[in-house]
Order: C-alpha cells, then structure tokens, then sequence
C-alpha cells in the first residue's frame, strides 16, 4: 500500500490496480490530508486500523484523527452527529452492517431528522462505513447487508460499493456529501483487485453506473451480486443472450432515470440482490417501473436471499443461501428465452 | 458525593436577570397550557414550571460559544438561551416565524445561533449528541463546553452510560446535567430506579458526580460554573444532579395523580422564583411591588408575543422540503 | 369498560360496540385470563394503563402480571425475549413506534433469529405492542408507522390493526403466536368504535382481509389508510366506480393469495400506505404481482408520504403530508379512468 | 469493593472433576485452532484459553434448573455445562449432528437441554436476555437462577447497564459474570474504559459488585455459589468481575501485537489449570503422571470427537427453514 505513505492532493487522473481494501485506505486518505475537518471513528480502527484494515496507517499519518471507541455504537453514532453540527465530517465505522441496528435511533431517528426538526438550521455530514454481507462464514448475526434497511428514511443516503473504483470514488463523494450517508463495504470483497482511477472526481451523489452493455435482458445489482452478475452476463454470451448490468451504487435515493433508460433498452429485467425480496431495493426499483407503466416485455425477476430462511455458519448453507452466478443466469435466461 | 461549593457572590444585576427570565419561563408555560386548551397549540407539551432555576442558573453559566442539548421539556432552556418568546410561541403553533419554522413544534425549540443545537424526543439520545460536539472543541483545541440537560428517567438508558464512559475515556469538555424532577412521566423515581441520588452513576465511570439543590439559582449556578471552568480547562467532564421538581403532569394529559398528597405543596414552598425573590427582597434589590411589576410586564409582554405569534403563516409541505436535505 | 371488569372463557360469539382501544383491552384481558403465562411488560403500563391508556385496569386484575420497566427499550425487549425462552408469553407495550430502533438490535438479531441460531431448539412467543403512525402532531420523531422496518427479517411477523374489530381478533392471534411478532396499533384510531365479535376465533395468522368488496379497482391499504380507503371508496361510488378495498393486516408474512385474488377481480390496484413508498409493504405487493406475471388493465398506483420529506409538528403540515381520502379517490378514479 | 468470601472446602472429586473439565476445555480449543488452519471450521472462532477457571467454576455452582446465557467466546461454557466435545466440533464445522446443528456455529454453542440458553454473537446482547429468564423464574416462584456470561468490553454498551438496574428494581435471581480479560479485540481496557475495576459498575444500581481472582477455579466457584445462592434465596443480583486473562488473539486472525511484553508470561505463570494442579499435587491428589495421563486420555478423546465429528451430514437449506418458524 505504498501509494498512502504520501496523501497528495489529487490532480492529474493515475490509474492504479489496487484491491478494494486498499481503495477504501486511500479514499479515506486523501480525504482526510483534503480537509481537517475528516476524522474516523469507531471500534479499533487506530493502531488496529480496522477488523477488516481497511485504516492501515490511517493513524499515523492523521495523529489525532483516528479515534478508537469503546463497544457502544448508539453513543458513538451520537458523538459522530455531534461532531458534525459543530462542522467537522466524522466517518464512523461498523465493523459489521448487523450492529448497525444497535445504533438505531441514531441512525433512524436522529442524522436523518435532525436537520428537518430544526427547520434546516444545521446539516449534518456524517458517513457510516458499514460492512456487509455473507460469503465469510461469520454466521446469522454477521452477515447481513443491511443496504435496504434505511432506504426508506428522508434525510438520510444509502451507498453500496461494488468494486474497487467504485469504493474510491463513491467513498470520496459521500465524505463530502453534506447530509447522512451510510456506505456499505462488502466484506467478501476486500481482496479483490481492479483498477482506481486515482484523482479521478467523486462520483455523483444517487447515480447508478451501467458496468456492462447489453440488449437483451438488464440485470441491477449492488455490492458483491455486482460481479456475479457480470460473471453471469459473460456466461449467458454463450447462449447468444446479451445482458446489461447496472451497478445501482445508491439505495437511497434510487436512480430511477438510469435503470428505467437501461431497462427501456432492454425491456427485460432481473435484480440480483443478497437480501430478502420483500421491503428492498429490487422490489421498489420493480413497482416504481410497474407504476410508471413501463410495458415488459417479460415478467421482471428477482434473485434474492429466501423470504423465510435465516443465513447460516455452515459453509455449505451460506453457499446455497446467496445468489449464485448460476441463479443469476437462469434468471436472466428465463426472462429472455420464457 | 461531593456537594457543591460555596458559590461566589454574584452581581445583583445579575440575579436581577435570572428573576425575570425566570418569571418569563414561568408565564410563557402558564400561556402555553392555555393555548393548549383553545387549541392553539395541539400535540403534546412537556411543561417545566418549578424547574425554572436549573435551566436558568445553568445557562447563565454558559459563556458565548459554549452549546448544549436538551428534551421535549426544553422551553425553559430555550428561553434562557434568549430565544424570543414570540418565535417560541410561533414554534409551539406550528408557525414559518418559529424557531424551527414550525415543523419541530413543542418538543424541538432549537437555535443553532444561541447555542442551543437540539432539543430531542428520544430519551437520552442528546446526550452523545452534546458529547460529540464537545469533541469537536477537543479536537480543535477551542475553549468551549457543551452541556447537555436530561432528566432523572434518562439515566436508565444505555445511551446515558455510553455517552458517561466516552467522555471519561476522552475527558471532553462536557457537563451533564440530570433535571431529577422525581418522576419519568407516570412512574416514581424509586419505581424504576434503586438509588435516589443519580449522581452516583458518574462514579464507576471515574466523572465527579456533584448533587446540587436545584430549586435555589444560586447553587445551580455556582456548581455548573465550577464544572464549565473545569470542562474549559481541559479537566473533563461533570455529570451534576439537580434536585427539581415539576409542578404539572408529565404532558398535557396527565393530570398527575400519581403524586402523594402534599408533595406539590412541599415542593412549592421551595419555589425556585419565591427563594430567589426572597433573597433579593434580603439584599433590598426587590420590594413586593416590584415583583407584581415584573409579573405585569412578563405578562403582558408574554401575551403580546403569543398574539403576534398567531398571526404568522404557516409553512406549506414544498417549503418544508429544504430542510430534508443540505445542498 | 365494564366488559373488562370480569374477564370470562370466551364461549359464545357476542357482537359488542366497541372502541378500538377498548378492543384491545379486551383482548388482552382474554389473554391474560386464558393462559397466566401471558404478562405485559413497558413504560407506565401498570398503574397508568400506559400512555394511551389502552391497559387500563389490566393491573388490577392481574397482580404482579402487569410490571413497568424503566425507559430502556433494548434492556426490556431482551427482558421479554429470555422470559419467552422459559416458556411465558410476554407483551411488550412501546409507547411510540418511532422507539422500535431504540430496540433495534433485540428486534432485528435478536427476536427473529433466536431460534434458528440455536437449530430450533427454542420458540419466542414475544408479541411488540406498538403505538404508530399520525394524525397527532406529535412531530417528526413520534409520527412513523414503522410498519414496513422489519418486514424483511425471516423470524417475525409484523401485524397491523385497522379497526376494533380487527384489533380483537388480531391481536389475540398475536399473542397466541409461538413466533415473535410486533403488532402496530394507530394512535390515531384509539377513540373509533366499531363491532367486535367478542369470543370469535382469534385471526389467522398472515392473512389479509377484504372489507369492501368491488370491482373496478382494489386498494389494499393498513392502519389508518383503511377507513379512509373505505371512505375514498364510498365517495367513488358517486362517479359510478366500484371499489374494493383490502385491510392488508399482516406486513410479514404478506397475504399474496388473498391480494392477487383481489386485484384478479378488477385488474387495478392502489396501495395506499401511511408510510414512504420505497422498502415498503407497498413495493413490494406491487413488484411480486409483476414478477408474477400480472396483467394489469393499468398502472397500479400508490398514495404514500413523500420519498423525500419528514413528518413536521404543524398540524397543517401533517394533515397535508398523510394520504386523504381524496388523494386515495384520485389515484383510484385515475386508475380506472385513465 | 468487596472481595469474594473464603470458599468452604470442596470434595476433592470435584476439584477433580474440574481439573479434568478445565483441560478437556484447553485441549478442545487446541484443536480448534488446528482444524481452523485446515479449513475443517471456517469463518471465525473466539478462543478461551486462560479462562477455563471462570467457565468451570462459575459453572460447577449452577444447580439442575439453572441457565445461563454467555458469548461468541463461549465455547468453555458449552462444555462447561456438559457439551459432548463431538457436539460442538460438529457444531464448528457446521454438521447436523452440532448442538445447533449447523447453522450456528463457533459462536453459537446452544443446548437449552443442559441450561445453555444462548451464545450471542452482539455484545451485551445476552445479558437482558439472562435476566428476562430469571424474571419468569422470579414471576413463577421457581427457586432457579440465571447467570450470564459478558466480557468487559461489554460493560462499555448500554444494554449491560440497563440490565443492571432492571435486575436490581425487580431484585431479579440474576448473576452476571464479567471475565474480564483485559482486551476488548484489539483493545486494552484502559484505552475503553476509565477504571481498572469493573465490579464498580454494579454499585449506582445498588448491587453487590465482587472482585474474583479468576485463575483461581476455588474462588471463582465460593463468589458464584454465593452469589447464586443469595440471588436463589430472593437477595437480588449480583456482579462478579473476573479477573482473567485470554492466552490468544481475539479471533483467529489476531496475532495480538498489542499486547506489552512479558504480559502473556505473567499470567501463563497463574495459569489456572496448573494453579489447581498445584493444589491437587498438594493434596496428593494429582502426581505428575496422573497429569499427563489425563492429558493424554483428554486428547485422544479430543481427537476421536473431532474426527467423528467431521464425518457427520450437513443439511439442506430446505432441511434449515423449519428453524425459522416454530409451529
Ligand atoms: C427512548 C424513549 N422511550 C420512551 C419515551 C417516552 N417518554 C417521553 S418523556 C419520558 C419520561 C422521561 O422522564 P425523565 O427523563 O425523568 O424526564 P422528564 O420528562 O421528567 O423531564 C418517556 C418515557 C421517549 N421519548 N424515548
Ligand atoms: C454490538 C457489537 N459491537 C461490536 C461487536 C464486535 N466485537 C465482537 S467481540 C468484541 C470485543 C468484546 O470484548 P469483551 O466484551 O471484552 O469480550 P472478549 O471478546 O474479550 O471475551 C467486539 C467489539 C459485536 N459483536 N457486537
Ligand atoms: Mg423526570
Ligand atoms: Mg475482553
């Protein structure tokens, strides 16, 4: 991780190979070198630099910067809003996206109201990294993804990150974003490598990114079920079928222009989520399309986590549970070919 | 426990001051119980008559730059805070003229530009709130405290104790200050709470813990000014217990009769205005005639600033979204 | 309330006027009669018969079965959740919904997942009284219906109770449930009367019920937004339309049998949902009709809060943010008339 | 502070019972550690070794009837109240034939049958849930108890504190056991956390809070029986704080660099599972063969359940939905 030793001031776009840990270190790194006003919270992420060391030498280079906090994540998301009324941009993070319920009336009940409640008198840039999902064998009370949860609250934003540029980028705008956000990291990801294009521009607030062209069918995503749809996407080209796949990016607020132009170009969709169907994302995006009367040209289909099944420990019962590039593709299959 | 210190003499100017604001905080709650009953004001209020000298004293002891938090029970902090009583009565009527432009309402009397950074529905949740800002003036080395106000029931939840272990660890400038009004809407302290002094959950948390008499200003003052300066000067944080009282039920819905008889009696006679005004009529500073004056003024300036108040527009649902989302 | 003084085994059907909140009284003095495992546990529940005053007498008749906790949202639930583990029923009163994530980390890793963690060693009869929604001007933080937060964790059930009536029968399936459950009632609806057919079967459990039958157009609706879908219907009636409307009852699990039997009957749907339409119950009918291959005669439409703007105290601004009876009638007429 | 009390003697079959429990304990967790480097338990594991005393001795003062909740790092609790070694390997490598079969795993080491009512995988989480069962035993006049199992992390969130003052109010039959160990992951209690003495916290919510010496399996089960027996009679809750140590990292991918030097020495030198050796070489109970011998039977039953363990089924997703939902 060379490439932190030395927060610069972005400029020139240098595009990197770096893993997704790495891209978030140095997102975080440049935006705190950027503004003072940058500190990172929560439980061991100083000398520890994270349970998942995404804050490698964070606190070195930021003396001060990096607090550690004790296990008591309703007090320090509290301590986090606190800190940004008064102008600082805290980044707090979760170790995992299942205690994020352990904070939650700081997360639903104060960031996204406290403005609002005051008549719009202050504004409050705090930015949860919370990190989401399965494929770790962590078991039923670590492995959620949580990226629909919130989805419903105004006031706050919803982030998730698919890859490594998508993770610098994304990471960057919601430390600047001036409102709540909280921006998901999913943990099977850490390790994976692909290009940053360091010094790029953050990415925009609620837009989605179409990470791959295609004609036949568009396949919406987010986090991990980003690549798996792609990995289907490549599989299903043997079949002489073309699919489309959008990276959603933000859950709140839904990009609805970019997946309703995608989809317009396909007529066909399948949303690939590691969630539970009912109260989600896929099942908003699909009623808000139904709603605005959009004419299918098949039936949308949803590759989803079971409506009444629990993620499990055993290896084998996570494996199964998660949606597979399998499930993807027959999905997809099955809108196209019926 | 440590009891407070003697405080230092304070200007009669000065006491002169908190008499009248608190007279205001006491005619602006009698004005909005009636404002209640003709519908002016609807939802819910949490009136804070009896506990006027704990948000009067406290704040005075405040100096400009330092922040605090309080609760739905927050009109007295507010106004001593030096809110204007028309644009809190504009808040509580739902008014684009209050505080916050009438979409916060009773329990939210907020001014960024006072100092007074929430005011919170949820029980204990401005305490980490408070604490976070008081990190911040750590952080950036500024002198300036926050305090955060809460009442006896919110030291029995979780919030309360985190937020005591962070600013111990951290040693923020901090000063927390339970109202201990004895009771959490209808249940006794000593129903839901084994200890009667509060002010010993600073202790396992290594924070002073000082009991104050909250019904005389003087003590008030003198003890949160002692925790402001230590705060200040890089000493940590206090957590004070003010022994209070609240004359009327929880919210406007509860006519109180959980209470033993003579208990409100008791309570009166230590009336925080009546003690004060004593000690003044002591000092010659206030005759009899003065303070019916006082009354008169407070009066009619307080009914003054509800009629204006009435008049104000009221918001429509497209001028509220601004306020969702900063730019 | 003299119904309550003396609660008896329910024997025969007897139709009773009652308020909805006498309506819950009542059940909950069945209950408590019928099995001395079932207790009621919250803030003020005892002596005050809690803040809507929903318990009263309860106390009274059963000694030491009515206990009030401090304010500690999460402690109490846990409390309720290992007493349930040892075989009692607890009911848990939460004065408002908007502390449901207070509790957040009992109700969302803690209630749903017990038993599957443990390979199904255990139940959690735990039922979660909770007082929701508007009409109060109680403000931003005391508003939320909060029915659709939960309505994705395998493990719970999420009920709603739109009239006496409905509470009746509900709520006493509730408590009966081996599952935890969290059951929303309105605040606002406290003062209606309605028929309760005291004695009757407790409801089933998940199942919707169709209070108004027609043929034009189906509005599912909960809570609140049910009489004033009734009311939206009877005022359609004037323009010659026929609307049938559906109390959805349950949020989880979701009654897509009786819902797709409905819209079947008139080809156009309306939900209309005291709550942002995204993550919501609403959604999700909306988008596992579609994906079911539902021929729409027209788009389905929703009356939700706005995606994007808090509840506010000013009593003008909440009656003009909760859907009207004609913002319903609207979305229906367009529905049907194009 | 008080200390604990001086036991009364305990039949040297027990203590040798213990012994025999406390390496069956350390040597399972050997083992987890080897199958972990061998893929045969994945995921994450929570190791205890150190802390056998606390595990076998809180628990040798449990009647029939009695329950306890503990943690992810619960694996000595487990075994502690009677877990085959088969059972939990099976567990951990996700079989059907686990206690949870196989969905649960490391940190989910269930058996209501024995009284082990929950592993929970969120801090503090369990301690409510401890108390909700010793409600029902409290509301049903049954004379059982239960105990709950926490680290010292977890005196720093708020549900451990709100547990504290519920079980005092209702003088529920609760014993809540901290083990403390000195880290909270990566971090040293005194970086978390402002005193040293965590049975402290117990005293604003006027319960006995008890200091242990929680190498010393002899004490740890006289302040438990104690308390147990206290909290039976209707003499309310206690706090025991155990003064232990974790031989290991966190979880399996911490090498615990952070800890000072000498440190793991030091307590390695009052290791509990040699300190009562001692006492039973002492009392001529146990000779250096005798040790070794029991080693020895210890690990081929360790091994043995591991390696019949491994040959276990594993369920179908289809086989794990009636866990969801009981009828
Ligand atoms: C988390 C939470 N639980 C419950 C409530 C409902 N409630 C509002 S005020 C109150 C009593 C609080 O008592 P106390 O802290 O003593 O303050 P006081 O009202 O006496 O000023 C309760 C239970 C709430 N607002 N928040
Ligand atoms: C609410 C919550 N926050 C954070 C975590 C992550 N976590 C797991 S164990 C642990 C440390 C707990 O320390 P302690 O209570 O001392 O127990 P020990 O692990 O030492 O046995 C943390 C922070 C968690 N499981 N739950
Ligand atoms: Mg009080
Ligand atoms: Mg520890």
């Amino acid at each position: 991780m060379s490439t932190l030793i030395e927060p610069q001031a972005p400029t020139d776009v240098v595009e990197l190979q770096l893993t997704y840990r790495e891209a978030i270190n140095l997102a975080m790194s440049e935006e705190m070198a950027a503004d003072p006003n940058v500190i990172l919270i929560g439980e061991d992420v100083a000398a520890a630099g994270g349970v998942f060391k995404t804050n490698d030498k964070l606190a070195e280079l930021f003396p001060g910067r990096v607090i550690n906090t004790p296990i008591c994540e309703n007090g320090f998301t509290g301590v986090a809003l606190g800190m940004a009324l008064m102008g600082m941009r805290p980044v707090v993070e979760f170790m995992f996206s299942d205690f994020l319920p352990t904070a939650g009336d700081q997360i639903m009940n104060q960031l996204p109201k406290y403005r609002f409640m005051s008549g719009g008198q202050c504004s409050v840039p705090v930015t949860i990294r919370s990190i989401s999902g399965g494929t770790g064998r962590f078991g039923t009370q670590h492995s959620a993804t949580g990226e629909s949860w919130f989805m419903s609250l105004p006031g706050l934003r919803v982030c998730t990150a698919s890859s490594p540029g998508a993770a610098y980028e994304l990471l960057r705008a919601a430390i600047r974003e001036n409102n709540p956000v909280i921006f998901h990291e999913h943990k099977g990801l850490y390790g994976r490598k692909g290009p940053v294009r360091k010094g790029a521009a953050p990415a925009a607030i609620g837009k989605a990114a179409v990470v791959r062209e295609g004609s036949d069918v568009t396949i919406v995503a987010t986090l991990m079920m980003v690549e798996r749809s792609i990995a289907a996407a490549e599989r299903l080209e043997g079949d002489g079928i073309s699919a489309e796949v959008v990276d959603l990016r933000w859950t709140r607020p839904l990009d609805l222009a970019t997946v309703t132009a995608a989809v317009g170009r396909t007529g066909r969709l399948v949303v690939a989520e590691e969630q539970v169907h009912a109260g989600g994302w896929g099942a908003t995006l699909i009623s808000e399309l139904t709603m605005a009367g959009f004419q299918w040209k098949s039936a949308p289909r949803a590759v989803s986590l079971p409506a009444d099944i629990c993620i499990s420990y055993s290896p084998d019962l996570e494996d199964a549970i998660l949606p597979s590039v399998d499930r993807i593709a027959d999905a997809a299959r099955s809108a196209v070919k019926g | 426990m440590p009891q407070a210190a003697v405080p230092s003499r304070i200007p009669d100017q000065e006491l002169m001051r908190w008499y009248r604001k608190m007279v205001e905080i006491r005619l602006f709650e009698e004005k909005v119980q009636e404002l209640f009953m003709t519908g002016q004001v609807q939802g819910t209020t949490h009136l804070c008559q009896g506990q006027e000298a704990v948000s009067v004293g406290a704040i005075g002891a405040m100096r400009r730059g330092d922040v605090q938090t309080n609760t739905y029970r927050g009109h007295g902090e507010a106004l001593a805070l030096g809110m204007e009583p028309e644009v809190a009565f504009a808040e509580l009527m739902g008014r684009s003229t209050g505080c916050s432009k009438g979409v916060g309402g009773s329990m939210h009397l907020i001014d960024f530009s006072k100092g007074n950074i929430g005011a919170n529905a949820i029980v204990g949740a401005g305490i980490p709130i408070a604490l976070g800002a008081a990190m911040s003036f750590k952080l950036r080395k500024e002198p300036r405290v926050a305090l955060s106000f809460f009442g006896d029931g919110a030291t029995n939840i979780g919030t309360f104790h985190e937020s005591l272990n962070m600013a111990s660890i951290w040693q923020a400038p901090l000063v927390m200050i339970i109202a201990n009004n004895l009771y959490a809407e209808y249940s006794p302290l000593r129903d839901t709470t084994p200890i009667d002094d509060l002010a010993r959950r600073a202790d396992p948390h290594q924070i002073p813990g000082v009991i104050v008499d909250g019904q005389d200003i003087v003590a008030v003052h003198g003890a949160t000014t002692e925790a402001i300066e230590r705060a200040r000067s890089g000493g940590g944080p206090t957590l004070l217990e003010m022994k209070t009282y609240r004359y009327r039920g929880h919210s406007r819905s509860d006519p109180a009769k959980y209470r033993p008889d003579g208990e409100v009696e008791r309570w009166r006679a230590r009336d925080p205005i009546a003690l004060l005004g004593e000690q003044l009529a002591g000092r010659a500073l206030l005759s009899p005639a003065d303070a019916a004056q006082i009354n008169q003024e407070t009066q009619a300036a307080i009914d003054g600033a509800a009629a204006r108040a009435a008049t104000a527009p009221v918001l429509t649902l497209e001028e509220t979204a601004p306020y969702v989302y900063a730019d």
